[in-house]
């Protein structure tokens, strides 16, 4: 396999779709003539030309109501918000409109749209630009929530999400962007399933369910822990929404100790709802209290994101809790 | 450019369009009055001109997008009464799985893109149709029907600025009614006529009386021009609210004046009277017209009271693809 | 005490607060001359005048960052959005900007601003008016997040919201505004403190947690269950962001088991949150799993809103669930 | 209404202002290529004439509301340049505790309501303290700055929208320097000039160019206007955005013409040849003016750099009052 930049396998993941798609098309702020702001789209406007790589004024509400609209009528736009914080200001779009659209009006079309976002910290870019708000549209019914953690993943995924008939959100980690990883080969055309948990490390003691960065900081905290004789089963979600319950579930018949690490604030994250899940569903399986891992509960800041974000140490400390406090 | 005038078999078809959603809303309020349909109902009655002067230049495959007050707009487009009224109803045989309801309306195979409950909702979203027409280099338009009260929200500038600049097929529909909910047009609008608003994105605006023939017209030239490329346009029609903002608002905050006043600018009334007139129809045309949308009116009603409710075992099929 | 209807009681906290404190002011949708969609503000038009109930345009997020500006500046504005789902609208005025004023400009300013707005079904308004989002904003920090049940309760907590220096969230629910019930006399000024549960009922077999629409629910549930032996203890937790932990654990204490409750769908809802910290803190008092009670995951529908909101049944089958399964 | 001519005082006040801020940001792309600053920085450097034309006519208790690019209006509005560099390095004794740094620098007890880093966001917001002013019944005035790409999004429409209507003593003040990160106007304005969007509310608009005095004069009437119960303005500065969105923005989009073309265009230049033209200023003067400014930067840095990071602990200090 080669090496590619999650970066430049999410533009190989829109220009491989767009080639097979007449109707797949980009929008968003600076996508075009400036290949956007992260570079995602770098050379898709001169491939494709200024009607299928659209380069909009700012208005997050109008350009996501507008592919909506398209997207009912035979189009597949994808979506760029350049930061995931800009989304509030699409909430109404996302919400009542494109997540019920479907629904709504008794099944009668399909809205089949990707609404890419990047989040996090990483930038030292303070409270309004380093938000991880996945969980508000893990709540809405109707949508579909992804969030890749390696390039080879988040190609796969994106593709999977451009052929989906559902709206996506598609999370992308604005400190993913520059990571290299393996990635598969153009002529593979790998396309991963939504819906799908990805086991990124096996182990027997501890299972901890993750997504995007934090997938990569409880694969350092196994590294930590597997020195001290703890293996970590690191369980990627990958969509958490409809999130794999089965393949958490089985991991957890192994290992009875679950650990829920993500980027947001804790309090009423994802892990939020995994972690209820298990109490409600599986409660017997628990050797040891379910531990969850988050940002604490404030904002960003500017000069105290280092000390804001969840990173490897946090998860190591949350699997320590659940071998120390078992009964 | 000019316009075709309208043929007398079209000024009777216009004629008959009009009676035809006057007569389903007077049906709906009968029906959401003894109880049989829920939610919030918002006639149109008094504003009947506008969907029909502007759908009579529209075929299958142009869009519109419609409010909660936009019966009017999906029967002028074409829609099919009975199940239309099935869905009103809250039928499963209705358009909609008897989901929407009056508030989000749609047959998309008509290109009636689905009502909004959310004001300038469909604003942008009408936009987006516009743009697809012109990503596939077909000869699609579409409407965008709203009240001046939508005129506010941000979704209302942010597609305008869009269709201005990409040059969409699109035309923009304002229902100047003088009232959004509860409040009147002056605690909307610090401008005259919502065509000043056009001013701010560089596109051409015109606004209309409450004139089936007038609406018509010039309907006719902003479609034609948003056909040929020459991009959006914004069309106020200058209408009145009879009844309440829903049915079983008593209008207690307006005069009872001001009532008296729209109810006395009848668009159905003073066309029949030029159609008499003109000598287009006579009495007895007029009564037929009654007659027979009476009777499709009836029907369809009957039909929606025959159908059956959704079940909860069906409440999330097609959530998902 | 006098009896008196929920919309009264918020009425009521309006109008005493405006009197008090001539900063106080309402600002909405046809909150003025109409005395507001619901009616909650009859009256205070005639008596306060234009000024200081404001009718604005259509125009969530503009007003809402316009009242957010006035709090800035020494105002205490009372936000009217028509129905909670047209905050979507606002969404960024609330989180990129209300939240985070405070915090961002290092405590330079208060914002003390009181956002009310009317969720849940019982209209059959079909999905875009009947949505309860309340989780949404609690997992924003900066803001504080109440849902009152009863009269008595709406005007004490709304005056105390009024009176709080930070941004607070303030849910109604429609089927709410028509309740009579216990209400305090005018004279009494009572202020209900935020962030404390209300035990509505005490039992001692299991908790239920709850809020809003759900603790009436849950009390005829109760009712039900007194029946057959079993004894609801109902915690109406009146704010969930914070919520007041020390009542809830002391209940699990007593009873070892534990139900969440709410109007809301139930995944991702304000339930996962409260099963989740107790599956992290107080996993051993548990004899049963954690049942949570919620919408399904769908959008509301018009011809469907009676099976899909949740209701005291629902409650009931939830509790006998945690009975049955004990381990 | 005719605006007194600033005196000579003043003009000398306005020249030292645009170089202060002009030094400031020169600094700062230097600390930051340096690595002693983080985050985004987005500099206003060849578009300082707009900041110090409108805060000569505020007071302390006035507001305004700024933007990403904000460093010009919080040194013309008169922020102490000490504690606002030590907050621009995230230093606890900075404004903001070190937590807004340049994106959200703020210094309430002057009016400076904070930089906002939403497009948009900050235009009701300053649209609310001309609410409170009003409320009140204070004679304050409340300036919202934003560029020509704000215009675009659906905060600006909902903010003048009210404030038309309400009539609120406020001036809105877009800075339009052509680009909008790496979009040209183009991109964002179907119009000539953004004083056309001030058409869809009935409120007057001007459009000036980047030099200080023409500024300095139409901001004059439109404050005094506001002040007097008048109503809003929307004015208008053509400025030029000499450098990249932020500080490491390379410009690649944008042909080496247009930057050059920008950068000719200098409005202290242009400013301080007047003044010498005029005899108001001599070259010794412009290097006192000078020398004296670096000295002031050199301090606030000195400053800055001796303060201390906020600890982990105080993270989440004040977060609920
Ligand atoms: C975003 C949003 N805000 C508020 C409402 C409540 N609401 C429904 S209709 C309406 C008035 C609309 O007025 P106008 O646009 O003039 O249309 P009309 O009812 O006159 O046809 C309002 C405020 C809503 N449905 N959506
Ligand atoms: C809601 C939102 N959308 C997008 C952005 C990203 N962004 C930051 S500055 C900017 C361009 C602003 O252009 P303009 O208003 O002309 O101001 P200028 O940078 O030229 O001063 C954009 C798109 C943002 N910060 N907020
Ligand atoms: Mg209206
Ligand atoms: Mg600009």
């Amino acid at each position: 396999m080669k090496e590619s930049r999650y970066i430049f396998a999410i533009k190989e993941a829109m220009e491989e779709e767009m080639e097979k798609d007449e109707n797949v098309f980009l929008i968003g702020e600076d996508v075009g003539l400036a290949g956007g702001s992260f570079g995602a789209s770098r050379g898709l406007y001169d491939k494709f030309g200024p009607e299928r790589v659209v380069d909009t004024p700012i208005s997050e509400l109008g350009f996501t109501s507008i592919a909506a609209g398209a997207a009912c009528c035979g189009l597949r736009p994808i979506v760029e918000i350049m930061f995931m914080d800009f989304v509030t200001c699409a909430m109404d779009s996302i919400v009542n409109q494109i997540a019920k659209m479907r629904y709504m009006f008794g099944n009668q079309n399909t809205v089949p749209i990707v609404i890419r976002m990047p989040e996090g910290g990483g930038l030292n870019a303070g409270p309004q630009h380093s938000q991880c708000l996945e969980a508000w549209f893990a709540h809405v019914p109707g949508l579909k929530v992804v969030m890749p953690a390696t390039p080879y993943d988040v190609k796969g995924l994106l593709k999977a999400a451009i052929r989906d008939d559902n709206p996506v959100i598609f999370i992308e980690n604005k400190t993913l962007h520059a990571m290299k990883g393996q990635a598969a080969e153009a002529e593979e055309d790998v396309v991963l399933p939504l819906g799908r948990a990805d086991i990124k490390r096996e182990g027997k003691d501890v299972t901890v369910v993750t997504a995007s960065r934090l997938v990569h900081e409880s694969l350092k905290a196994a590294e930590i822990l597997a020195n001290e004789g703890i293996e970590l089963e690191v369980i990627d979600l990958q969509t958490i929404q409809p999130w794999d319950r089965e393949t958490v579930y089985s991991s957890i018949g192994k290992t009875h100790r679950l650990v829920v690490a993500h980027e947001a604030v804790k309090q009423f994250g994802f892990g939020a709802e995994i972690a209820a899940s298990v109490a409600e569903e599986l409660l017997d399986e628990l050797d040891a209290p379910i531990m969850r891992v988050g940002a604490p509960f404030g904002p960003a800041s500017y000069s105290l994101e280092k000390f804001y974000v969840p990173g490897a140490e946090d998860v190591v400390s949350a699997v320590k809790r659940t071998l120390e406090r078992s009964f | 450019m000019l316009m075709k005038k309208p043929n007398k078999k079209q000024l009777v078809e216009f004629y008959k369009m009009m009676v035809r959603i006057r007569k389903v809303e007077q049906k709906l309020m009968d029906v959401f009055s003894a109880g049989e349909i829920l939610g919030f109902l918002h006639v149109s009655i008094g504003q009947e001109a506008a969907p029909v002067g502007v759908c009579a230049h529209l075929k299958d495959a142009d869009y519109i997008s419609t409010t909660h007050r936009g019966h009017g707009w999906a029967v002028a487009k074409g829609i099919d009464l009975n199940p239309a009224m099935a869905e009103l109803f809250g039928k499963k045989e209705g358009f909609c799985l008897g989901r929407a309801g009056s508030m989000h309306l749609a047959d998309t195979a008509i290109g009636i893109m689905g009502a909004n409950g959310i004001v300038g909702g469909g604003i942008p979203i009408a936009t987006g149709a516009a743009f697809a027409a012109r990503y596939k280099k077909t000869d699609q338009v579409a409407i965008a029907t709203f009240g001046e009260g939508a005129t506010s929200e941000g979704a209302f500038h942010e597609a305008l600025n869009f269709a201005a600049i990409k040059k969409l097929p699109i035309v923009y529909v304002c229902e100047n009614n003088a009232w959004a909910e509860f409040s009147p047009r002056s605690i909307h609008l610090p401008i005259e006529s919502v065509t000043a608003r056009a001013l701010a994105y560089n596109i051409e605006a015109v606004s209309v009386s409450n004139n089936v023939l007038e609406i018509f017209d010039a309907a006719g030239e902003a479609i034609q021009k948003a056909r040929n490329g020459g991009g959006p346009t914004l069309l106020e029609v200058k209408s009145e609210r009879w009844y309440g903002h829903y049915v079983g608002d008593a209008q207690q905050y307006r005069g009872k004046e001001s009532v008296a006043e729209a109810m006395g600018k009848d668009c159905i009334l003073d066309f029949e009277k030029e159609l008499i007139k003109d000598k287009i129809l006579k009495k007895q045309d007029i009564e037929n017209v009654q007659s027979l949308v009476d009777a499709e009116v009836e029907d369809a009603v009957s039909f929606a009271r025959e159908c059956s409710y959704p079940q909860e075992s069906e409440m999330l099929d097609g959530l998902y693809v």
